[in-house]
């Protein structure tokens, strides 16, 4: 029972970390429609932004934290309007930005290792909160996970109210039904497009500098944002709440995989899991559905 | 239609470049290869093990240019042509036909990853240039079905050997009975570790309580670390690299384990200490060489003075693989790669991490010693030298 | 003789009935119309009977055997084509391409005739291609035969929509939409051509169209349907006369 | 010819087997793959199986190589072909890593340490000979009914359909010719290599054999060839530039996507009668210029 129990806190806590990366991937998704894989790199990005501005510019935390995500909120906008809008413009066909974006991550990465400064080492956040756990019994809860938790509750409810309950979040919602259809009624889609890349950049940032302080910053980070894509697609790609859910199931599925079944084949077991479950039910748990109009 | 036109010349160029860069090259570099010796470097300088790569690379050069100064070898100036191999042996590949055939080396030093070192052995054996593998732990690497690689030396122990140390020392001297595995699945030298360590530890009497496995790239190990937990061994062997290692050693001691923590020579490395120091406090390392011995302290300093960071593990070794060449060159008595590679099958010099006496059967170093460390306060303190009988 | 007889058929998504219990019939070698306002399941009806969708209830019956949820490809096999009101070529392939594609079931050759060159290919695609030819000749595409089909001038899109779908050899022809976006002369100059088309190759056809001087002029017999239902039936003297046409047409209060 | 050009040569033969493969499925059928490093994997570990346990010969090896991959891209085929656009992407790409990781722990295969001592039976010439082959079956497909039936999928499903063709089915063949390619391509690899490991079928030899297709252009065979030539010399061009390497090819693949999406020959290809009017049209600009002054 104890056994479940931690476990089950684990999973919480490693979905958690995957539920603040899916969200870059859905929000570009449900209007672009198509997977940012440079989303990875931009992450990274804000994990460096963060360390340096806590131990060169030794900003507050609070500070550090708020201007990285400012940063990779501005790094996803260049990124945007380089790479992806000369193909927008030429209306390439989806895995021209899969491509492009796949460029943008091998040349994120590889950058921070050439510059002399920053190079392949890997970076240690100075310890701003106690590494010692909660106990509960004989479970343990980490203190940063506790934090991170709150800190993406507090953030995706925002982006929810953001969303749900401001002219520009309803502009958003009305693109990414119909990029075209809103086009026409007058919203200015380049601009919702700037504040999307800008959100997602944003939430980069503040899952880069927590992924940093839980665990460390160096230049692969980006492969670990894979798994948040594929619980972007448990969830339905496009869809926030989907995106949340599906982050904390694959953190739990994972967790009882390696508990339970075998952690050998955990990784195995979530890709066979993200095929199933396109077969199954494509847009995922949460996605919407098109029906192809003939 | 002048798009399509300069689309099909910008190919044509490009592939004449090609072309160029195949041919040219030998012929300008003829003349000069009287009086220089090239030898060739490759490894990582890109990718997950970059940190090593680019650290090994720097000595090298750095040993060079201190052996020139002082008139080189045979007369001659040392220089080193390194590539990036990103770990992948594909490249890697690429890397040994450029070197051996376009750069025209005498012999080649590295790569640092066993799969590279592996892939390499028959395009070495066309040109008959050798290479000195600095830490491809693989037994593979030089021996295949029983025949020794005739290109293919080394200048570190190998994977059983390591695994049987760490795991002949938590028996024998440490007295445990129990131990928890956790190794990188996706990774060559974390299987192999893993493999030698079980198999060791159990035929000394020793029971493996847990084997759990992750993916290169994870960063939370506290599903497995639970699991381990539960099963409640005396030891954690780690045999993985050191971000990894400090990345689960934080999560063991927050879970609350207090088993002992083992592993290999992918943990040394100051990061792990900065990371994980109180975690891996009280913890031992199977390593090459002990740090604090007197006789390596001239070459940290001289390092850390050039290039202002920190010696990794892979600099002592390929500091003793420049020793083991220059040798080897010394007693050829002449610049030629067949010569070089029989004289290294002869080599028996002594290095910074030890005797280094090569087997004639095997192109390892024979009797190398381990040094066994324990993290103490944050010091790799060093043990004794240990090897399982 | 019916060649095609809808019995009952409904289609509904989700909770909307788009056409609903409809049943008519096409008699064999006839050009039958589909009017009706927008929105009033035309299309739909389309998309069923090529078995795009997936019919809910009723029966379609092709000839007397019930065709319908068949997959579209194997509809196409029993001789049913269809062009669309959004047209639909192959954008990027010249004109010839378009109809050489089209023809590939009066072919019979395999994927190892193909790939080792075997006589029966270098036969079957001889007579492939003099099919293509002559298709173009009748359609008078001939002068356009290279031309990719995105850049054709937007009758000829349609035109070539046509042609593609006579490839197939079908026995109905379904046509939706033809003269949309045409000028006076071009609608005259395409009833020539569907009139002409249907004596060469002995073919029913199913029109939809909102020119009524088209579907009035060359029609024999007329469906009209409003809200997914079949609101009447009978030839265009009749269609024109029938009051509840007239309402649904015009709107008139009452 | 030294053993280096001749290698990246017989590198550029082996990723080329691989891209026609792909260019058949994304080029000419318009379904993005980022599964074939997978369908290399499977080819690559079954070929050498066959030569190094079975003592087969090397030509029969590769070819059982292919089979394998086909077999098993029939069975991925089946589940996934009804996906649209990116979901059918990344579907493959699921199948790829999860490839990957079961080699990662099929010990009989070496695992993760991987499989040395596979015999050095790929040339320089038997690659070119192999190569032309393929080259030649994929052009006599493309230009069958069965070819052009792949490409009105790729052009317009929906209208496809209602010319009788049987999309399922020829996206089913193209994905299993494809397959059968890289599973070549894989064969080639590993007896070239004469060492496997999983790790050499990442995810990130999936994206590089797309970038190759898109380079040479969608739907062009010649595109495909000097595509794969030209972008497994360009990292080794740039081989000098040590740790920057990496950072100018990430640029180069964002450059190459904005500045020239529809690739180096945009769906052209080089056949006699192309270079015929090419030539002819050059030479007609070249009166009309004269004619201009």
């Amino acid at each position: 029972m104890v056994q479940f129990l931690q476990q089950l806190i684990n999973g919480l806590s490693i979905g958690s970390v995957y539920a603040l990366m899916a969200v870059g991937y859905s929000l570009v998704y449900s209007i672009m429609n198509f997977s940012n894989f440079a989303h990875g790199g931009v992450i990274m990005f804000g994990a460096y932004f963060g360390f340096f501005f806590l131990t060169l510019f030794h900003f507050s935390f609070p500070v550090a934290f708020v201007s990285a995500a400012l940063c990779t909120a501005l790094l996803a906008v260049l990124i945007e309007r380089t790479a992806y809008k000369p193909l927008r413009e030429r209306k390439a066909p989806f895995l021209y930005f899969i491509i492009c974006a796949m460029g943008a991550s091998i040349f994120l990465e590889n950058l921070v290792i050439a510059i002399p400064a920053i190079g392949p080492t890997f970076r240690t956040y100075p310890e701003i909160f106690s590494k010692e756990p909660f106990h509960l019994g004989l479970l343990t809860i980490g203190r940063l996970d506790v934090l991170m938790f709150i800190i993406s509750a507090v953030c995706l409810a925002l982006l929810v109210y953001f969303i749900d309950y401001t002219k520009v979040g309803k502009a958003i919602q009305a693109t990414s039904y119909n990029i075209k259809a809103s086009a026409l009624m007058g919203i200015n889609t380049d601009h919702i497009i700037i504040i999307i890349f800008a959100l997602g950049g944003l939430f980069a940032g503040i899952a880069g500098v927590l992924f940093g302080m839980k665990y460390t910053v160096y230049p692969q980070i980006g492969m670990i944002t894979n798994k948040s894509f594929i619980a972007a697609v448990f969830g339905g790609l496009g869809s926030l709440p989907g995106a949340v859910i599906g982050s904390i199931l694959l953190g739990i599925i994972e967790t009882f995989t390696s508990g339970y079944i075998s952690s050998q084949y955990r990784d195995l077991i979530a890709f066979v899991l993200l095929i199933g479950i396109l077969v199954v039910r494509p847009s995922g748990l949460m996605g919407k559905t098109t029906e192809d109009k003939a | 239609m002048s798009k399509k036109i300069t689309a099909i010349l910008l190919t044509c160029i490009m592939i004449i470049t090609i072309g160029m860069t195949g041919c040219a090259k030998p012929a300008d570099t003829a003349p000069t290869a009287s009086d220089t010796i090239k030898v060739g470097w490759m490894g990582s300088l890109t990718g997950d093990q970059a940190v090593w790569g680019q650290c090994e690379f720097n000595t090298v050069k750095m040993l060079f240019e201190e052996i020139n100064a002082k008139g080189g070898v045979l007369g001659k100036q040392l220089e080193a042509i390194g590539y990036d191999t990103k770990g992948d042996p594909q490249e890697a590949v690429n890397v040994a036909k450029r070197l051996t055939s376009q750069d025209k080396v005498v012999a080649i030093i590295g790569p640092n990853a066993s799969g590279s070192a592996i892939s390499i052995a028959s395009t070495l054996e066309q040109a008959k240039v050798a290479d000195i593998a600095t830490v491809a732990t693989n037994p593979k690497v030089t021996v295949l079905d029983g025949k020794v690689k005739p290109y293919n030396f080394r200048v570190c122990f190998i994977d059983p050997y390591q695994g049987a140390v760490a795991a002949g020392y938590a028996a024998d001297v440490l007295k445990f009975k129990n131990a928890a595995i956790l190794y990188d699945v996706a990774d060559d030298y974390s299987q192999g570790l893993a493999e030698y360590f079980e198999k060791t530890f159990i035929e000394k009497g020793g029971a493996i309580v847990v084997k759990e496995g992750f993916k290169g790239g994870d960063v939370d190990f506290r599903p497995q670390l639970s699991k381990i937990k539960a099963a409640n061994p005396d030891v954690i062997f780690m045999p993985y690299f050191f971000k990894e290692v400090a990345l689960s050693a934080n999560q063991a001691r927050e879970l609350g384990i207090t088993a002992a923590l083992m592993g290999g020579d992918g943990w040394p490395s100051d990061q792990l200490i900065t990371m994980a120091k109180d975690a891996v406090n009280g913890s031992y390392i199977v390593n090459h060489l002990d740090f604090d011995d007197p006789e390596v302290q001239d070459l940290k300093t001289r390092y850390k003075a050039k290039y202002n960071q920190d010696l990794e593990l892979n600099g002592f070794l390929g500091n003793d693989a420049v020793l083991m060449l220059v040798d080897a060159i010394q007693r050829a008595g002449e610049v030629d790669s067949e010569k070089i590679a029989k004289a290294l099958e002869t080599t028996d010099i002594k290095g910074v991490t030890g005797t280094i006496k090569i087997g004639k059967d095997t192109h390892n170093p024979e009797g190398k010693e381990a040094a066994i460390i324990k993290l103490v306060d944050g010091k790799y303190v060093f043990q004794q030298k240990y090897s399982p009988k | 003789m019916e060649i095609l007889e809808l019995k009952g058929a409904t289609k509904c998504f989700g909770g909307l009935t788009a056409v609903g219990d409809v049943n008519f019939t096409v008699p064999k070698g006839t050009i039958t119309g589909l009017i009706g306002p927008n929105g009033a399941g035309k299309t739909t009806i389309f998309n069923l009977i090529t078995g795009v969708y997936k019919v809910t209830r009723g029966n379609i019956l092709f000839d007397g055997k019930d065709i319908a949820n068949k997959e579209p490809y194997l509809i196409a096999d029993v001789g049913i084509t269809r062009t669309f009101q959004n047209i639909r070529l192959f954008k990027k392939l010249s004109v010839y391409e378009n109809i050489l594609t089209a023809c590939h079931n009066n072919a019979k050759y395999n994927v190892l005739d193909a790939v080792l060159r075997l006589p029966q290919y270098k036969r079957e695609e001889k007579q492939l291609k003099e099919q293509a030819e002559n298709l173009m000749e009748i359609m008078g595409l001939k002068d356009r035969r290279d031309l990719v089909a995105n850049n054709l001038p937007y009758g000829l899109q349609r035109r070539l929509e046509i042609a593609r779908a006579l490839a197939l050899n079908p026995r109905l022809l379904l046509l939706d939409e033809p003269a949309a976006g045409m000028n006076p002369d071009e609608t005259d100059q395409l009833m020539h051509l569907i009139f002409e088309i249907r004596k060469k190759f002995n073919l029913s056809v199913l029109i939809i169209d909102h020119h009524m001087d088209l579907v009035m002029g060359i029609c024999e017999k007329i469906m009209v349907l409003n809200f997914g239902c079949k609101l009447a039936e009978g030839t265009p003297s009749e269609i024109q006369n029938n009051t509840k046409v007239i309402e649904a047409y015009l709107g008139v209060e009452g | 010819m030294d053993t280096y050009v001749q290698g990246i040569l017989i590198l550029a033969g082996i990723n080329l087997m691989a891209v026609l493969g792909l260019s058949l499925l994304t080029g000419f059928t318009g379904l993005f793959s980022f599964g074939h490093a997978g369908f290399m994997a499977i080819g690559g570990y079954t070929a050498a199986t066959m030569t190094v346990k079975f003592h087969w010969p090397f030509i029969p090896a590769l070819l059982m190589g292919g089979l394998m991959a086909a077999l098993l891209s029939v069975f991925i085929g089946r589940l996934t072909l009804n996906l649209k656009g990116d979901y059918f992407c990344i579907a493959t790409l699921g199948f790829g890593e999860a490839t990957r990781l079961i080699l990662d722990n099929v010990q009989y295969f070496g695992g993760a340490r991987g499989w040395p001592g596979i015999p050095n039976y790929t040339t320089l010439t038997n690659v070119i000979f192999i190569n032309i082959i393929g080259i030649i079956i994929l052009a006599n497909l493309i230009r069958s009914r069965h070819g052009r039936n792949m490409i009105a999928v790729r052009e317009e499903e929906l209208a496809s359909q209602i010319v009788g063709i049987n999309v399922f089915k020829y996206k089913m063949m193209s994905l299993m010719i494809s397959a059968s390619y890289a599973g070549i391509a894989g064969g080639l690899m590993a007896h070239y290599m004469t060492f496997l490991q999983p790790k050499m079928f990442s995810l990130i030899k999936s994206t590089e054999l797309t970038i190759i297709v898109i380079f040479g252009g969608l739907g062009s065979i010649s595109g495909s060839v000097l595509g794969a030539v030209v972008l497994t010399a360009l990292p080794e061009v740039l081989r000098s530039f040590a740790s920057w390497r990496l950072v100018v090819y990430g640029l180069a693949v964002i450059i190459i996507m904005i500045s020239r999406p529809e690739g180096l020959m945009g769906g052209y290809e080089f056949t006699p009668s192309s270079m015929r009017k090419l030539f002819s049209r050059l030479k007609k600009k070249n009166i009309t210029a004269e004619g201009g002054k």
